[in-house]
């Protein structure tokens, strides 16, 4: 019996176990608390592809306000940022930039796509220098609709895109 | 000293505003109210009914599928799509109706000038994010939904600046 | 610093009543100065288009700005005619010295061939052409004379197709 | 909360740091208490009152709360209390912490908006946290070509420099963490460290606008460290001493900032332009050259590095309230009792607290009124960054090189003057003393 | 006494060492706990606006604000040598001040001159 | 005073004088942009020699979107939306000129109330735009209270357009004929008030940003352009108006019902940049001022539009057109085949000429007035673009 | 304490030293130097003279390292690498650091001062001491010093000024 | 408690590591390095004496000492800006060598 329990497989057993134990005693609710930051901490990066600018500058306005949820706009240097707002149009010109600042900023990052051009290239459906949306060079997580979008839709979908943090895992 | 007082002025002015009200609308408690029931042209009257211009509302029982309104958004943003509908009305022989996409509509709402029979037209429903792109496709059951209407605040004048209010 | 004295924003006389009698001799003398070189092609009220040849447009531009003081360049465009296989560039001059002309837009146009399209090069006499020119280039494929940077700017970099404001370069579905 | 805000409990999130902490704690005791009680029997112990503190003692200490009294009265006048916590690092941090909210939230009312709002359940206060576990979560790039050992430690030795110069300041009478006989000039030495570790990180992040930043840094924080030095002397000529504590004693009359103003404001543009404040924020001017120094870092580092310049910012104010505002002075407000009676009470514990041990009225003052003040200086800091725009280099440079040397140096002629006329001074009108 | 001095100074050092406490496990929980993808030579490239860097990164020098530096070395010798004379005012006879009072004059010559050299950027 | 050519002269001047010295690592190549906070959707490419620009090069057309060959495929009507895209924030004023030179080529003329409707809207645009552009200038300039305040008050006015139009930016109001729908009742007073009490808000803008000694010291003198150069280059708008040319087209050459109206033409004479940056504060001073005087003398009665069909045909013809927008001139060039729609519409926009000027200016200036000067020629980006 | 302090101090010191000179990077050679700067105002500081540790903190760290560390970052030239190092040099230098090494440490090692010994009761100078000594009797000393110091930093600025370029001449207010 | 001659001993090492890099180093930096080093061992030298005496006058020269070497360093490398500039390089033999 006793010899049993002391056998090393079963002690290994007994280890993985235990840390499974631990992992799982750690894991959920540290997941938990760091997506509670990075829900209430998502800074956009500032590159502007189109005119729906005019309009995220407006939701940083006094009147919208998204320091509310710990966005900040106008922030300096994309390598502290978390979050890309495809501001619009996105041209044959800008689309390997905007790449290359989805690629140089630091993980997790999330990418919303604002408005119409940067959803399915709306209103420049047959322009020759414009790309069919955002998605076909940036992993898109949430679509605002709209041209340009108002602010309040702006800031619903960042509702929806602090859901799909809040699923998401923290690794 | 010029130098000075520009300072003081600006450093009263500054703290001036520290007691003025704020001018946040806090959105998701409260919502901003927009007049009219919703965004149509009146060409009779050369008249509009001015409200906001949101997601589309379609009477199922006006339109006739006559795709005027698909013809008006294709020179700009070939949003509107003609589908079949199940729903059997009599003067809609052809059973088709408007389906838009928002992942391309602009809002400019001249497919509402277009409609003829006072079919279509745009509401104050703005929240529209999805996750994906077809969840932006509203089909025409979708746009017959009437939209909530819970707006209730609106810029106020007070004596502490503008604000929003009931 | 300097700007203490300054009065912001007085009031300033203009005209009301603009007559065309001004802008009509311009043309006139113009025409007679250039005598065969310049087609008058239409005259509004405030604006009128002269047609010149591609060979003379220096000289007339020059002529222009020295005597009446059209001095600035308000728009330049190109426009493909297929059917005639020529490319018209227009160039809208309009005056911030001479009072009277400020509202008179006059369009100086020339045409080149389609097919070898070069023209000269405003930009010595108007600094302000060298953009317009620029993006003529490039959205028609008119190789300016004279011009130091005949290259994209608008375009990507790696723009290899038709100039797009060519007819002959189609829109993706239509 | 709206309809659409995500239903993620605040109440949730509490359960599950305190549970994290519970799990932390068990491991702890689990693991690593028996190798720290291993270790203890092998230390030398202090005495507590009148014995050797053993663990068992400790333990057997902590069960008894008139006997936990003296523990904790001794750890309070140990070193490493003072390092740790209350003049050092923990209450750095704290009013560091607070000082970074208080901006966002004063900015955003001057604004006309409301700042952080959802993060905690009132008005926001838990941002702070939400930015710093992200920070903390975040990759860690470090940039090809970059000089790595440099890069890693520059951060790490830019909050340590600054806690450094926390080390200095005197909070009341006696609480100070290191007592430097030559405090302003050990402060003034240790604020030398940055324009180098600016420069240094600059350089080994090895891109343009960092560089630029760096340069900036270097030439902002140089140009302004000579009027910086120059208006403290002084202060120290009125006090006869380097020392901090002796500084702030020596002003319990008058405060220096009614004797010399200009000195004071000189001072106080100085030290806005050490901690690249906003008028003085070239080196990370974002309209201009991205971030400036700070480009190039990520996640932890820029954590890393703003706390370390909030704590600067705590260390500079302070500064200024012992030079100027005569550190901990003012009318003693506390009562010589927290409870009334509790001196002459039969219970221990009562009489544990009344007596000079936990509860000294002088102290408290002190520690109130050097808040209060803190507090307003860094209010003051806050404003000034609401309402100016950012400065030009070169404007910059003439301000520190040109006005404000001259400024010092006039001032020290006309306090000289003072003194000789017998104005200032001992046994002047108006005496400091 | 003896070895005092170094006791005073001692809490700065383990302030420096609360400071690397803060630092170095905080870098290291950041390491552990971040997510880091494959690897992507384009993420390590120096960050230039979203553009490809070209040219040297550590070129840039403004060298015209050198005679600053220059200025600095010698007048942060200066402005630390009147700490000594500020701290001592008082307890030396007043005519003692008077060779303190031809340095800074001398100082001062100098320093207007200086900044006017400098004021003229010419370096480099 | 150095005229323009002398500039040019000293540009090239310098970069011989760069190519002899072969002093390479003097200088530093800066892409200002497409991602950075101080530039916005274009790229200036920048050579500096320690803190001075020595060369400055705007590489432009991040968004351009191909607005002229796309308008020669959509009806008149169709092309409303796209061509108030440019200048989403000015869009009443993009769209005005072009109704006005369609208005020209069909023959119709807008009923008279619609043509006040218009302008107001048109005013309350530039409102729009003219906060807009002064937020960025604060920001860019580090002032971030001067963001905040701009972009707050402009939401006052945006809830006015909002009443009005349906749409916050995107109007789609002004239509050849007229404007789309009439105003809503009780306009008029709301309006008043908001419009009195964004007059009081922009008081104190001077007091804390206009006359901040900090800003005074950052612009003026900076980034001179006398007249003459301002002439040479083309610019207008409150560039040309900064250089003491006092030339506005609503005065000039009144469209609509701007020659009932009393204005003065704002222009400065220190052709620096404080000036550059100050004539739109004072133009937007004098807008509140129109707007007061289009809504009392605006008739109560009448319809708004003419009404046209979308597929209406023009004769043929040609038409150059152009108002003065937030950004000076904005001009349509618009040729009709006599179809449906435009065989050739060009559009000169106040940005794309006044970025002209950009290098001219960058060029021997330090880099820290870079943001101040980019931002002082009034540019939006997308409009130069199209 | 005070010993392991100390022999820390010297493993500091002395390491950076040689760093500071044979560091393949003049960067690294340079914050070599500001450390063996440090650990030397740390022997003062031991050595009870924490004015003087801390003016030299101030002058070498904040002053003399950044110009050192600024200048070696502007002449980072491809041949920063040493190359002029011949092997001959090499060795008659670390021969003659040798030689020098052993002759000073012989004549330590055997004159009186190893039988000194600190003053344990001494008092310790403080600031007010050094500053008398410094305006009483070592007054000339400072008006020389003054001189010096004028004169480095204007010959310094004379001497990099660079003649060839005219000023750019450019509004300061 | 150390005694005197533990702190001359490492002013001597000092010394001679300053003696070594002024033979071998020809590095005009390194030289100033070098410099700086023995100048640093002699304020040791003359601290470590002045707290034996004990007596102020040690750290009075030190502190003139550190002045001088701090002007020192601001003129030697103004030089070494200027034969930078000319010679694009900072090797003391490089400049024998461009001057002939
Ligand atoms: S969606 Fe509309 S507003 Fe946004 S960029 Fe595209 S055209 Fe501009
Ligand atoms: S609003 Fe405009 S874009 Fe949207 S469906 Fe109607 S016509 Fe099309
Ligand atoms: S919505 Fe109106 S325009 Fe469209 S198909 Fe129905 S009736 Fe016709």
């Amino acid at each position: 019996m006793l010899k049993d329990l002391v056998n090393p497989t079963n002690v290994n057993i007994y280890v993985s176990k235990l840390s499974d134990v631990l992992i799982k005693a750690v894991e959920e609710p540290l997941g938990y608390a760091i997506n509670w930051g990075r829900i209430y901490s998502l800074w956009p990066v500032h590159l502007e592809t189109g005119c729906c600018s005019v309009e995220f500058g407006a939701a940083s306005s006094p009147r919208y306000d998204v320091e509310r949820f710990g966005m900040l706009e106008a922030f300096g240097s994309l390598r502290q940022c978390d979050l890309i707002v495809v501001l619009g149009t996105v041209t044959r010109k800008m689309a390997p930039r905007l790449r290359m600042v989805y690629d140089q900023m630091p993980e997790p990052k999330y990418v919303i796509a604002m408005g119409a051009c940067a959803i399915t290239g709306g209103l420049y459906l047959d322009s020759y220098n414009v790309l069919p949306g955002a998605d076909s060079v940036v992993p898109v997580d949430v679509y605002v609709p709209g041209c340009p979008p108002r602010p309040e839709t702006l800031i619903q979908g960042c509702f929806l895109l602090q859901e799909k943090i809040k699923r998401s895992k923290i690794k | 000293m010029n130098t000075a007082t520009g300072f003081i002025k600006a450093i009263q002015s500054g703290t001036k505003h520290i007691v003025m009200k704020r001018f946040t609308l806090r959105y998701p408690e409260e919502k901003l109210k927009f007049t009219g029931d919703g965004y149509q042209f009146d060409p009779k009257k050369g008249v509009g009914i001015a409200g906001t211009r949101g997601r589309h509302i379609l009477f199922h029982d006006k339109c006739t599928g006559c795709q005027l309104c698909a013809i008006a958004c294709e020179g700009i943003a070939e949003a509107i799509t003609m589908v079949k509908v199940d729903e059997q009305w009599k003067q809609n022989k052809k059973s088709i109706m408007p389906q838009i996409d928002y992942g391309k509509c602009v809002f400019c709402g001249f497919c509402v000038d277009a409609c003829p029979f006072y079919a279509l037209y745009m509401t104050n429903d703005y929240e529209l994010s999805a996750y994906t792109k077809t969840h932006l496709i509203y089909t025409p059951a979708q746009l017959a939904v009437k939209p909530r209407d819970d707006g209730e605040v609106e810029i106020k004048m007070g004596k502490r600046g503008a604000y929003h209010g009931r | 610093m300097e700007n203490k004295d300054n009065s912001f924003g007085q009031l300033i006389d203009t005209s009301k009543d603009l007559d065309n009698k001004i802008t009509s001799n311009i043309i006139k003398s113009a025409i007679q100065n250039f005598n065969q070189k310049i087609q008058l092609v239409y005259e509004k009220p405030n604006r009128s288009k002269i047609f010149v040849n591609n060979e003379s447009l220096v000289e007339v531009a020059l002529f222009l700005r020295n005597t009446y003081g059209l001095d600035h360049v308000e728009s330049m465009s190109g426009t493909d005619f297929p059917a005639e296989n020529e490319i018209e560039i227009n160039y809208h001059l309009g005056s911030y010295i001479n009072q009277d002309l400020h509202p008179y837009i006059l369009n100086l146009a020339t045409r080149v061939d389609r097919e070898n399209a070069k023209s000269n090069s405003l930009i010595n006499i108007f600094p302000s052409v060298e953009y317009f020119e620029r993006e003529t280039y490039e959205m028609l494929g008119v190789y300016f004379v004279g011009h130091p940077r005949n290259e994209p700017f608008l375009l990507p970099e790696d723009w290899a197709d038709l100039p797009p404001l060519r007819k002959d370069f189609k829109l993706k579905g239509r | 909360m709206g309809s659409l805000t995500p239903d993620f409990r605040f109440g949730n999130f509490v359960g599950s740091i305190v549970w994290l902490v519970f799990v932390i704690l068990a491991l702890v005791t689990l693991l690593i208490l028996p190798i720290i009680f291993f270790t203890l029997f092998y230390i030398p112990l202090p005495v507590v009152d009148g014995e050797v503190l053993t663990p068992y003692l400790f333990f057997s200490m902590m069960v008894d709360p008139s006997r936990t009294l003296p523990i904790v009265q001794f750890f309070i006048h140990t070193d490493l209390f003072r390092a740790a916590i209350f003049p050092g690092f923990g209450f750095a941090a704290l009013i560091a912490a607070a000082t970074i909210f208080v901006e966002r939230k004063l900015l955003a009312k001057m604004q006309l908006r409301v700042g952080p709002l959802y993060a905690g359940k009132v008005e926001g206060i838990f941002q702070l946290l939400a930015d710093g576990l992200k920070l903390l979560t975040k990759e860690i790039i470090v940039p090809s070509g970059a000089d790595r050992p440099i890069f890693w430690l520059a951060p790490i030795m830019y909050v340590s420099t600054a806690a450094a110069v926390v080390a200095l300041i005197p909070v009341a009478s006696g609480w100070v963490v290191a007592d430097v006989d030559v405090g302003l000039i050990a402060a003034f030495a240790i604020l030398a460290f940055f324009p180098l570790i600016a420069l240094l990180f600059s350089w080994a992040s090895n891109s343009k606008f960092p560089f630029i930043g760096g340069l900036r840094a270097l030439h902002q924080m140089i140009a302004f460290e000579i009027p910086f030095f120059l208006s403290a002397l002084p202060v120290v000529i009125m006090s006869s001493s380097l020392n901090l504590s002796d500084i702030a004693r020596s002003q319990n009359i008058f405060w220096n900032i009614f004797i010399l103003p200009i000195n004071a404001f000189v001072f106080f543009i100085s030290s806005l332009a050490e901690l690249e404040r906003i008028p003085f924020d070239l080196p990370e001017a974002e309209s201009e050259i991205v971030a400036g120094w700070l480009t190039e870092t990520t996640g932890m580092m820029y954590g890393l590095i703003q706390l370390g310049s909030y704590l600067k910012l705590y260390a500079l104010a302070g500064l200024f309230v012992v030079l100027f505002l005569g550190g901990w002075s003012g009318p003693q407000i506390f009562p010589p009792e927290l409870i009334p009676g509790a001196h002459d009470s039969n219970l221990p514990l009562l009489q544990m607290i009344a007596l000079d041990g936990l509860y000294n009225p002088v102290t408290v003052n002190g520690i109130f009124w050097f808040l209060i003040k803190i507090i307003i200086v860094i209010l003051l800091m806050l404003i000034v960054r609401g309402i100016n725009p950012r400065i030009r280099i070169d404007i910059l440079l003439h301000t520190g090189w040109y006005k404000l040397i001259v400024l010092t140096f006039i001032n020290l002629f006309v306090v000289l003057m003072l003194i000789y006329g017998g104005v200032i001074g001992p046994g002047g009108l108006i005496s400091a003393r | 006494m003896a070895g005092e001095t170094a006791t005073q100074f001692l809490p700065i050092l383990y302030l420096f060492g609360f400071g690397i406490l803060a630092g170095v496990p905080s870098i290291v929980l950041s390491r552990l706990l971040s997510p880091r993808r494959r690897h992507n030579p384009v993420k390590f490239l120096p960050m230039e606006c979203g553009q490809v860097p070209s040219g040297e990164g550590r070129s840039h020098f403004m060298m015209q604000y050198y005679s600053y530096i220059l200025m600095f070395v010698v007048f942060d010798v200066m402005s630390i040598f009147l700490y000594a004379w500020g701290t001592t005012f008082f307890s030396i006879p007043r005519e003692s001040t008077l060779p303190m009072i031809g340095f800074l004059g001398i100082m001062f010559a100098a320093m207007g001159y200086a900044l006017f050299l400098a004021g003229r950027k010419g370096i480099w | 005073m150095s005229t323009l050519d002398d500039k040019i002269n000293e540009i090239n001047r310098l970069a011989i004088q760069i190519t002899k010295d072969n002093d390479d690592d003097r200088l530093m190549n800066l892409s200002i942009g497409p991602q950075h906070p101080g530039s916005g959707h274009f790229r200036i490419v920048i050579k500096v020699d320690g803190d001075y620009i020595v060369y400055a090069d705007p590489d432009i057309g991040y968004v351009h979107r191909g607005e002229e060959k796309m308008s020669e495929h959509r009806n008149f009507i169709q092309n409303i939306p796209h061509l108030e895209r440019p200048v989403i924030h000015d869009s009443t004023n993009i769209i005005y000129s072009y109704s006005l030179a369609i208005e020209e080529l069909i023959g119709i003329n807008p009923p008279r109330r619609g043509q006040f409707v218009r302008a107001i809207a048109a005013e309350l645009d530039r409102l729009v735009y003219t906060t807009y552009w002064l937020a960025i200038y604060g920001i860019f300039l580090g002032h971030s209270t001067m963001f905040m305040w701009p972009t707050g008050d402009r939401e006052l006015i945006i809830d006015l357009l909002e009443r009005m139009t349906g749409h916050r930016v995107t109007h789609a109001f002004s239509v050849p004929g007229g404007v789309r729908n009439d105003i809503p009742y009780n306009f008029k007073e709301k309006c008043l008030t908001q419009i009195n009490y964004f007059e009081k808000r922009l008081k104190e803008y001077e007091d804390i940003f206009y006359n901040n000694p900090l800003l005074r010291q950052r612009t003026e003198g900076v980034g001179i352009m006398n007249k003459e150069d301002a002439i040479k280059l083309g610019v207008t708008g409150s560039v040309l108006r900064a250089s003491g040319v006092p030339y506005d087209i609503r005065k000039v050459e009144p469209y609509d019902v701007y020659d009932e109206i009393d204005f003065k033409v704002q222009y400065m004479k220190s052709c620096d940049t404080f000036a550059r940056a100050y004539v739109p504060y004072l133009d937007m001073k004098e807008s509140c001022h129109i707007i007061r005087q289009l809504l009392d003398k605006m008739p109560d009665e009448g319809s708004v539009r003419e009404k046209i069909v979308g597929n209406v045909k023009a004769q043929p013809g040609e038409t150059y057109r152009r108002v003065e927008s937030g950004r000076g001139a904005l001009g349509y060039y618009i040729i009709s085949d006599g179809s449906t729609k435009p065989y050739r519409l060009k559009i000169s926009t106040g940005s794309f000429r006044n970025i002209l000027a950009l290098p001219f200016l960058l060029v021997g200036s330090k880099l820290g007035d870079m943001p101040a000067i980019y931002w002082a020629l009034n540019y939006w980006p997308i409009e130069a673009d199209r | 304490m005070v010993d392991s302090i100390f022999v820390g101090l010297s493993i500091i010191t002395v390491g950076s030293a040689i760093l500071s000179l044979e560091s393949r990077e003049l960067l690294y050679g340079g914050i070599a130097l500001a450390i063996s700067m440090l650990g030397i105002a740390g022997y003062f500081i031991i050595l009870d003279a924490p004015f003087v540790a801390m003016f030299q903190i101030a002058v070498y760290v904040g002053a003399v390292a950044v110009l050192i560390i600024f200048t070696v970052m502007l002449v980072r030239a491809p041949n920063t690498v040493t190359k002029k190092e011949t092997r001959k040099r090499k060795i008659t230098g670390i021969l003659l650091g040798l030689a020098f090494l052993l002759l000073a440490g012989s004549i330590l090692g055997s004159s009186a001062v190893t039988q000194l010994k600190f003053n344990e009761d001494a008092p310790v100078f403080d600031v007010q001491e050094i500053g008398k000594g410094l305006l009483t009797y070592y007054s000339p000393v400072l008006i020389v010093l003054a001189l010096t110091l004028a004169s480095a930093v204007i010959g310094a600025l004379a001497l990099a000024r660079r003649e060839d370029i005219e000023e750019r001449n450019e509004p300061t207010n | 408690m150390n005694q005197p001659t533990d702190f001359l001993y490492i002013a001597v090492i000092l010394v001679s590591i300053g003696i070594y890099g002024l033979v071998v180093k020809r590095n005009a930096l390194r030289l100033i390095f070098s410099i700086e080093l023995i100048a640093n061992a002699v304020n040791l030298a003359l601290i470590a004496f002045s707290r034996m005496l004990p007596s102020p006058e040690g750290q009075i020269f030190v502190l003139f000492s550190i002045a001088i070497s701090a002007a020192e360093v601001a003129v030697g490398l103004g030089i070494i800006i200027v034969a930078y500039r000319f010679y694009k390089d900072i090797d003391i033999t490089e400049y024998q060598n461009l001057k002939n």
